[in-house]
């Protein structure tokens, strides 16, 4: 096996006098996507916030490809190769798709056709070819999640990081959005963590999956192993979601 | 230490004016998200109401000089309530939440009221008459009695409105919107009504911090200009939209007014004022008790 | 030059006109503050403009050059700032060519008045005091009332012969141009009569909140307070909280010029309070102009008449007798004839004097009144006519 | 939307040929009367220029006052040529800017204007306390050399048109593009890499630097300057002329800017009426054309050729 690509040593967050993620430690392998879940509230997104740089992390270290990342800020992760998306549409509303698409691709790409390039690539990866020049505002919901994937996707990162993707799509829309991420991993080479809450899908499509509760991890392994965990019975599916 | 007790005596009864004037400004702020650069206006209205109106009265009726004194704040309140009313439907409501239009707009109101005022009223300074005569002394400290009363007439608004604020169904609802415009319209909170309240009491205390002043100061078209942008201060200060941090602010402005002004010079005190926002920002740029922007 | 080349293509056409009509118009211009704080003193100059204008219509127009010129006085906002006061300036020369400007408000707009009227060859009747506006640099700029330069001796001597007592004086003045040149003369002039000075202190304009200042010049414990510069309303405030901390003493505001707002605010706090610039116009020691123009200023006011408003009436009354005397409506010609006459202000007979002061003779000589505040009312106690006005009066024929 | 664009510049140049005509006339007023207007365009596009990040700089007043200060000082006390003295005023606006910004730019929105307005008003404070500066009565005599006289309107034109120009080539650049995807959404614009402060202050001292520039001109325009020319107002006067024109391009703050200069001198003379038009103004614009006037215009078009089709 291969160095992990991202290593979260014991962090922790801490807002006033709660702790919304204690003591977690896992480790992102090279190529997998791996899978975060819990019950609302658990810790998920402080954890997305803390890996991503939008907070400091109170204690613990972050390795990713080897370097201390612990404390950086978001653009200077970003800048390492590990790109996020947010869980309620992170667009750029009042811009075109190319606009949008072009702003991830900003950083990564330095001549300005060799962007141009990469923003029709992505824009067609993601289904939003046709879609250049509409505003990214006025597309449908689906679309928009595509779109926001496509501007984390533009700068193609080692490890993409996404906040509930599938989030308010129907079910034609997450199986189109499922086979897209599959196509990202494999086509792309790029690992991917992602949280979400629909059990059902983070089960077909990741490797290995971390589950969080109350702010500690509960338990790791693939699908199968979580499936049958019973304290992941108890905490999480024992309670109907 | 009878001049360190004066300094204080000053400090509170400034303090209890600025108060009261930045609270109204913090409301707005926090419920409609619009700076009101016009607040002054309603302030000075009220001080101009009641120094036009109450000679008018007191040559008619000859009551004692409180009881017109009162009659005309209530009348001077209900002027600013009904100019309220118009700014709010005819403008502010198409602004709620947007900075800048807001912005924009209210220093249009800022500019035309200064006019209008000065076209009605003119730019002679008016003095309201004297309502209680002789003086006090605190620890040494030298204070009229009407400065007094005005002092706890203002202090005694300032804890009404706390109370208003935190006690209330009204206040519960305008500090949730504050907080969280969202989940309080998901709680069935009416943004727009209660914007407008927000908006109606909010210049309501600085219509009521105007007719407090009206007494101890001249007053002239241009009176709320000095006031406004004290109190920008004392928002940044205390963070926008924070209650208790307008009422921190407004004495700590007050504090260095009067120290400052007293041991260096009060050029030098405003500038000072400027400097303490400056090292502020440096150290928490949310202000002594705002939250954290996101 | 192009103004030159326009302004002689000007002359050519009003020489090459047929026969001297009454229908010419000067237009002549008051040049203040019309809005923010400092509004009351330039809404009242503006009127005073007008009123003279309309007196000298009335009496049959200005006459130069075989023709009859009517006056038309046009007011323009100064802003009491610079970047105003240079754009009225442009409107008033460039745009509506006027080369007569009767009165002028505001230090700061008056400079940037001046450094285009000179250059064009207007002229400019004004109050700003400082030296720096006057002397042969400037020969087209005059001064139309009584400056602390003039006032400040008269005034403390007579002060000093009524209280011997006072030893210590405080001072408090605006921190702007006009009260750093108040407050530098007034320094000057006390030290000469032997005063100890305890406190200089400033303070800003458009202040609302006095306490604190009050409570640091009650500490001086100093037997005389002048506020010289400071306006009448905010002096008043000054006195009130003075009185309420217990301060007795001589109350002096050298270059007091007015002190309706001041017994407004003040009550009886300013009782006594001496006054180097106003003047009571409605009172015994008026000439019948002056209560004529301080009746109207009340009514169409509210306000009664000031010094400083009152220029805008000397001022054109001057540029009148200027005009008349040169026989020539080109200002360089009049402000050269200006020096050497002497004409009727609203004090009586006034001529312009003052070379030994600025070096160069544009200061118009007219009295200097000193007023006390007794009841509530401005009481003129002393009208000093300046020894060099005497000597020039004396000399007339 | 072609079509639009080649209307701008049809309308555009026809501008500039009119402004020439008067530029290279005679009449020194007229003359003043342009090149107010493209010193206002200038603040209008300064601010604006701020604003595509979603950021109200009141502090552009400050930074137009040290750049008129420091032209002035250049000319009046050290002699300096006058092409240094213009240089030197948007230098110094860059150097103070960018200390400006280090400190302030954590903050945002509502906090970032009025602290940009407390800086404005304490930086005109303190002119007012220097006696070297002039304190309250400021410099006078600032002139450009008597060589320039008759050249100056042409040159004041290029200069403004130029620093329009500069700050508009931004906007179309990538760099407009982040700058608007900030204004949209910062986070996002974090995500990808991009450091969101830093950006921001190279805006702010982009912008800083042409009103630094415009300011050091100013003050050899007006050939004065006291500290009262440059309060809060400055920039809250360049909102209007955006407001008042319409805030989707640069042309609007343009012509904001000509309307409004040209109605407030048209104003003099009026006495204090000047106050209640001109709030006026902004008022009614904000109520009836909240997209002010280009957008009101092209509002009509739109409803004119759909009459048509």
């Amino acid at each position: 096996m291969t160095a992990p690509l991202l290593v979260a040593q014991a962090i922790s967050r801490r807002f006033g006098g709660i702790l919304a993620v204690n003591d977690f430690s896992f480790e992102i392998q090279p190529g997998e996507v791996m899978g975060l879940i819990g019950p609302n509230g658990a810790g998920k997104s402080t954890t997305f916030n803390v890996i991503s740089g939008f907070y400091k992390p109170t204690t613990g270290k972050l390795t990713f490809l080897g370097e201390d990342i612990t404390g950086l800020s978001a653009a200077a992760i970003s800048r390492r190769g590990l790109v996020r998306t947010f869980q309620h549409g992170s667009l750029l509303r009042e811009m075109t798709v190319h606009d949008n698409i072009l702003i991830g691709a900003l950083r990564a790409v330095r001549d300005n056709s060799g962007r141009e390039m990469r923003v029709r690539e992505t824009a067609a990866l993601l289904g939003l070819g046709g879609l250049l020049h509409a505003t990214a505002g006025s597309l449908p919901h689906g679309l928009q999640r595509m779109l926001s994937i496509a501007i984390a996707f533009a700068a193609r990162p080692k490890l993409l990081c996404l906040d509930e993707p599938l989030t308010g799509l129907n079910s034609t829309e997450a199986v189109a959005a499922l086979e897209v991420i599959g196509r990202i991993r494999d086509e792309y080479e790029t690992t991917i963590l992602l949280v979400d809450h629909n059990m059902r899908v983070v089960m077909r499509i990741c490797d290995r999956i971390a589950v969080l509760n109350y702010g500690q991890k509960l338990a790791e392994g693939t699908p199968e192993e979580i499936r049958n965990n019973p304290d992941v019975i108890r905490a999480y599916l024992g309670d109907g979601e | 230490m009878g001049l360190i007790a004066q300094l204080l005596v000053n400090m509170l009864q400034i303090g209890a004016v600025y108060v009261l004037f930045a609270l109204g400004l913090t409301l707005v702020f926090g419920v409609m998200k619009v700076i009101n650069f016009a607040h002054g206006q309603f302030f000075t209205l009220a001080a101009l109401m009641i120094a036009v109106t109450m000679p008018e009265f007191t040559e008619r009726f000859g009551f004692p000089a409180w009881v017109d004194y009162f009659v005309c704040f209530a009348l001077a309140l209900l002027t600013v309530a009904i100019l309220g009313v118009v700014l709010y439907f005819v403008g502010f409501e198409r602004y709620l939440r947007d900075l800048i239009g807001s912005f924009i707009l209210s220093v249009g109101l800022l500019l035309l009221l200064e006019g209008v005022y000065l076209w009605i009223f003119t730019g002679a300074p008016r003095v309201v008459p004297k309502l209680l005569t002789g003086q006090v002394s605190i620890l040494g400290g030298a204070l009229e009695t009407q400065r007094l009363v005005i002092c706890g007439i203002a202090l005694a608004a300032t804890f009404g409105l706390y109370q208003l604020v935190n006690r209330t169904k009204l206040g519960r609802a305008l500090r949730a919107v504050a907080e969280d415009r969202e989940a309080a319209m998901l709680q069935g909170i009416r943004y727009r009504r209660i914007s407008f309240y927000g908006f109606m009491i909010g210049s309501g205390m600085a219509a009521i911090a105007g007719g407090l002043i009206a007494p101890l100061t001249a007053i002239s078209p241009s009176l709320g200009n000095d006031y406004l942008s004290k109190a920008f201060i004392i928002i940044i200060i205390g963070g926008l939209g924070s209650i208790p941090g307008a009422i921190l602010g407004g004495f700590l402005i007050a504090a260095v007014e009067s120290f400052a002004g007293y041991f260096l010079d009060s050029s030098y005190a405003t500038i000072a004022m400027f400097m303490l926002v400056m090292v502020f920002l440096l150290v928490r740029p949310q202000g002594i008790l705002g939250h954290a922007e996101r | 030059m192009k103004p030159i080349v326009k302004w002689a293509a000007a002359a050519l056409m009003l020489a090459a006109a047929p026969a001297a009509s009454a229908d010419e118009v000067l237009k002549v211009a008051v040049f203040a503050p019309l809005s923010g704080a400092a509004a009351g003193w330039g809404l009242g100059a503006k009127w005073v403009g007008e009123q003279a204008a309309k007196e000298i219509n009335d009496q049959g127009g200005i006459k130069a050059g075989g023709k009859v010129y009517k006056v038309e006085s046009i007011a323009y906002e100064n802003g009491y700032n610079s970047a105003e006061g240079a754009k009225a300036a442009q409107a008033i020369l460039n745009r509506d060519g006027i080369r007569f400007i009767i009165q002028g408000i505001g230090t700061a707009p008056v400079k940037a008045l001046q450094s285009l009227s000179e250059r064009q060859g207007a002229l400019m009747m004004q109050v700003a005091w400082g030296k720096s506006v006057k002397g042969p640099q400037a020969p087209l700029t005059f001064t139309n009332s009584n400056t602390p330069f003039e006032l400040f001796g008269p005034l403390f001597d007579l002060v000093k012969k009524q209280h011997p007592e006072v030893k210590t004086v405080a001072l408090l003045n605006p921190n702007d141009a006009t009260g750093h040149e108040v407050e530098e003369e007034a320094e000057k002039q006390y030290r000469a009569r032997g005063y100890d000075i305890v406190a200089v202190t400033w303070y800003e304009r458009g202040t609302t909140e006095f306490q604190p200042i009050a409570t640091k010049l009650a500490q001086t414990h100093a037997d005389m307070m002048d506020l010289s510069g400071a306006p009448p309303g905010d002096s008043g405030m000054v006195y009130k909280e003075l009185a309420v901390q217990g301060w007795k003493g001589v109350k002096m505001q050298a270059a007091g010029t007015g002190a309706d707002a001041m017994v407004k605010v003040g009550g009886d706090a300013v009782e006594d309070v001496y006054m180097g610039n106003a003047a009571d116009f409605g009172g015994p020691a008026a000439t019948p102009i002056q209560r004529k123009l301080n009746e109207g200023a009340l009514k169409a006011l509210n306000e009664p008449l000031n010094i400083l408003q009152l220029g805008a009436w000397d001022g054109l009354m001057a540029v009148k007798a200027g005009i008349e005397k040169a026989d020539s409506i080109d200002p360089k010609k009049v402000a050269k004839v200006l020096p050497t006459i002497i004409f009727e202000s609203s004090y009586g007979p006034t001529a312009f004097g003052g070379m030994e002061t600025y070096g160069y003779p544009q200061q118009m000589l007219v009295p200097i009144i000193v007023t006390q505040i007794k009841h509530g009312q401005t009481v003129e106690i002393a009208r000093i006519i300046p020894a060099e006005l005497e000597q020039r009066l004396a000399k007339k024929p | 939307m072609r079509s639009a664009r080649a209307g701008q510049i049809v309308v555009a140049l026809a501008a500039a040929a009119v402004l020439a005509f008067a530029v290279l006339g005679d009449d020194e007023y007229t003359q003043h009367l342009l090149m107010w207007t493209a010193l206002n365009a200038v603040l209008a596009v300064g601010l604006r220029f701020m604003l595509l990040v979603g950021e109200t700089n009141i502090g552009t007043g400050a930074f137009y006052g040290m750049g008129a200060y420091m032209g002035a000082i250049c000319t009046t006390k050290w002699g300096l040529p006058f092409p240094l003295a213009l240089l030197a005023g948007g230098l110094l606006a860059i150097v103070v800017s960018t200390g400006f910004g280090l400190v302030t730019l954590r903050t945002k929105g509502p906090y970032f204007m009025l602290i940009s307005f407390a800086f404005t008003e304490v930086v005109r404070l303190i002119y007012t306390r220097v006696e070297w500066l002039g304190g309250n009565s400021g410099i006078i005599g600032i002139f450009p050399p008597q060589a320039l006289d008759p050249w100056m309107s042409v040159l004041t034109f290029l200069l403004c048109g130029g620093l329009i120009l500069m700050m508009y080539l931004c906007e179309q650049s990538n760099l407009g593009r982040v700058f608007r995807a900030i204004q949209n959404n910062d986070a996002v614009v974090e995500t990808v890499g991009i450091d969101v402060v830093q950006i921001k202050l190279v805006c702010l001292v982009i912008a800083s630097f042409s009103v630094g520039i415009a300011g050091s001109l100013h003050a050899h325009i007006y050939n004065v300057i006291s500290p009262g020319d440059f309060s809060y107002l400055v920039p809250v006067f360049a909102l209007a002329y955006i407001k008042i024109g319409g805030d989707a391009n640069v042309m609007g703050a343009v012509i904001g800017a000509a309307i409004l200069t040209v109605l407030a001198q048209m104003l003099q003379g009026m006495g204090s009426l000047e106050h209640v038009l001109f709030g006026g103004a902004i008022v009614a614009s904000m109520l009836v054309l909240p997209d002010g006037l280009l957008g009101g215009g092209r509002r009509l078009l739109r409803l004119f050729s759909r009459g048509r089709a």
